[in-house]
């Protein structure tokens, strides 16, 4: 083990802001990243869907009409 | 087969001539931004005269992107590169002669310009013909993969910016040894290796980027 | 696809068969994912030792190596698909091109930034004009270049060629890049700051890092799939398994 | 002439367009290019006469004397298993210490002096040059070869 204590691993040996400063940023990129894939996809999915309905009501009514 | 190349160069340079003010403003913006150095830096003679190859070549680069939009844009609103597209020669042939015809109307007047430059910057004599040798063998590479960048972005929205970002990353090896083989020579190792380089450089993207260039105009006009 | 039945590859290329299939792969690449990474960051912090002279800051390795391989693998990936797309035609390559190119560029900026922090306590300064910095720089402007490109051409047919073409072309100049940059380096910078080559490392320290580089590898995979998933329900919104796929998700909801 | 036959003609030349720039570059690259020399290399004379070049590696202890001009600076610059002695004259960087690293930039006279026109300081203490690094493990390797 190499660490005595939680302060202790936390301060890494006086380097705590560079090796925590690196890993911060590139765990909050990935979560970015995934949160932005995640919620794009939920809105193509609504938006095409909307669509979608919206094309079968136009043709339900030329249905109707005809 | 000349024939269409001939055609195109001729067509393009007698535009160039007609727009004569264009390639003044290129050259008008290249004097200018090598000009702004020494206010910005100082005008102390030994700081300037080793800056002044790499303050030419980035003027140089600047004012070739800004001239870029003019090598495709005007023949495609007015139809020109579709006509040519549909015709049956091969269309590297006519990218090659419009390219040609950028380098003649851009870089070779920053070629001329350049010793007066030079001279602003105190550079030696033996420094600026080998800073000129560099120019006439590297601007041939930047015609070349800029030609590709303007044919990617025709048309677009932004296309200028969108140009800048897209060519100059591509740009550095030529500016890095641009400048590089007149560093080499004043210290005494000699520019050949520079300028061989350069060359090199030039003849590949002569053969690789006007099918490039060529694939994208298709793209761009479909 | 007509093609699809004589040759297997090509028929895992048509958006309808690849779409369902992403959609299985991509939980288990994320799963993989995070297994990876709980795995290599035990391994790095808690059973890698300190290092004899960078002290614990070299932690930083775990993440920054892999970041800047995973960066320039993913280039050479997108160049792949986009010769595919240019030989072949066919349509996923272009999608999976445009759906790498996010995850490289972030890859791109980690590598960037982890290396900043790491070099201010080992050399001294955030930035120094080396040459490996420099080019992974330069990098991170090609994948802008490509993003906004393709992002900047509203048909997407003509989005997919252009961008095949400026990743090829980017693709040829960055060993170009690499080489001009390192020799600028050596003739410029002299030998008074530059990068230590990869030291003989400990094998826990090695382990650590190669499994944070598994790690990245099925989070890529994971990312990129979910992404092109999108991009095809978009691409593909007029055909009729796609309209199939969005009833289904509309009954279960 | 058919088309096929012009884009033909067109490959061709591309092909032979790209056969001169390997060809130019790989002379480019006969140019005896290497900027960077280390003290055993330029005492075994692979270093070029008259040209400049760098040599990398550590300054010798005890070796740097002052001349009487109190401008010209003469040290010795060392990898452990050969040191070749150097005359400067000009301000020294702060950095610059004995048995730090250093980079001097400069040419070789005809009698064994290297006279530096460009001295450059080891940049922080944790890190060694990897160039003078290399040159101080060959050495080493050396000495260890020679010693079994």
């Amino acid at each position: 083990m190499n660490w005595q204590s939680m302060s202790d691993f936390w301060s890494m040996g006086g380097a705590g802001f560079f090796v925590w400063g690196s890993y911060g940023v590139t765990f909050a990129l990935i979560a970015l990243e995934l949160v932005v894939v995640l919620r794009r996809r939920k809105q193509v999915v609504h938006r095409l869907q909307r669509l979608r309905q919206a094309m079968k009501a136009s043709a339900r009514r030329k249905e109707i009409q005809e | 087969m000349l024939s269409v190349f001939l055609e195109v160069l001729r067509r393009d340079l007698l535009l160039a001539w007609r727009n004569r003010a264009d390639v003044l403003v290129t050259l008008s913006f290249f004097t200018i931004v090598a000009c702004l150095f020494p206010f910005g830096v100082g005008a102390e003679p030994n700081l300037l005269r080793t800056i002044a190859p790499g303050v030419l070549w980035v003027a140089a680069l600047l004012a070739t992107l800004l001239s870029l939009h003019r090598v495709f844009s005007q023949d495609h609103t007015d139809g020109v590169l579709e006509q040519l597209l549909l015709s049956p020669e091969p269309p590297v042939l006519w990218v090659l002669a419009k390219v040609l015809a950028h380098w003649l109307t851009t870089a070779v007047p920053l070629v001329i310009a350049a010793p007066a430059l030079a001279l602003l910057f105190d550079m030696t004599q033996s420094a600026t013909g080998v800073l000129i040798l560099s120019l006439l063998l590297g601007t041939p590479i930047l015609s070349l993969l800029g030609g590709v960048g303007a044919a990617l972005t025709l048309g677009l929205r932004g296309g200028g910016m969108l140009l800048a970002l897209l060519v100059l990353p591509l740009f550095v090896p030529i500016l890095i040894f641009g400048a590089g083989a007149v560093d080499a020579y004043l210290s005494g190792t000699g520019a050949n290796a520079h300028l061989m380089l350069l060359g090199g450089g030039s003849l590949a993207a002569l053969a690789l980027a006007p099918w490039a260039c060529a694939a994208a105009l298709r793209i761009a006009v479909e | 696809m007509e093609s699809g039945q004589r040759f297997s590859l090509f028929r895992y290329a048509a958006p309808n068969v690849f779409y369902p299939l992403a959609g299985r792969l991509a939980p288990w690449f994320a799963a993989a994912a995070v297994g990876f990474t709980l795995i290599g960051l035990y391994l790095g912090f808690f059973v890698a030792p300190t290092d004899a002279v960078q002290g614990e800051v070299y932690r930083v390795i775990f993440i920054h190596v892999p970041a800047a391989w995973m960066s320039m693998f993913i280039y050479l990936i997108m160049a792949f698909w986009s010769a595919i797309g240019v030989v072949f035609n066919t349509r996923l390559s272009a999608m999976m091109t445009q759906a790498l190119a996010p995850t490289g560029a972030m890859f791109c900026f980690v590598a960037l930034w982890t290396g900043a922090l790491w070099g201010r306590p080992t050399w001294g300064a955030y930035w120094v004009w080396d040459a490996r910095l420099t080019s992974q720089l330069l990098l991170l402007f090609l994948y802008f270049g490509f993003m906004a490109l393709t992002r900047a051409i509203e048909d997407p047919r003509r989005a997919d060629k252009a961008g095949a073409i400026l990743a090829l072309v980017g693709a040829v100049n960055v060993p170009i890049i690499y080489f001009s940059v390192k020799w600028w380096n050596t003739l410029h910078q002299g030998a008074s700051v530059s990068l230590t080559k990869a030291p003989s490392m400990a094998t826990t320290m090695l382990m650590a890092m190669l499994v944070m580089a598994f790690a990245s590898w099925a989070y890529t995979i994971a990312v990129v799939l979910w992404r092109v998933r999108s991009l095809i329900l978009e691409r593909e919104r007029h055909t009729d398994w796609v309209g199939e796929v969005l009833d289904a998700r509309g009954a279960q909801a | 002439m058919k088309a096929r036959q012009k884009r033909l003609i067109l490959v061709v030349a591309g092909v032979a367009l790209l056969g001169g720039a390997v060809a130019l570059v790989l002379s480019a690259f006969q140019q005896n290019l290497v900027f960077f020399h280390t003290p055993t290399e330029v005492a075994e004379g692979k270093a070029p006469q008259g040209r400049t070049f760098r040599i990398g590696g550590m300054v010798e202890d005890g070796s740097i004397k002052r001349d009487a001009d109190g401008i010209t600076v003469r040290f010795a610059i060392t990898d452990t298993a050969r040191s070749i002695p150097v005359a400067y004259k000009g301000p020294l960087p702060d950095l610059f210490k004995e048995g730090k690293g250093a980079v001097v930039q400069g040419a070789l006279g005809a009698d064994g002096q290297f006279a530096a026109t460009e001295v450059l300081a080891k940049h922080d203490e944790n890190y060694m040059p990897p160039e003078a690094q290399d040159a101080i493990d060959q050495a080493h390797k050396t000495a260890a070869t020679v010693s079994q």
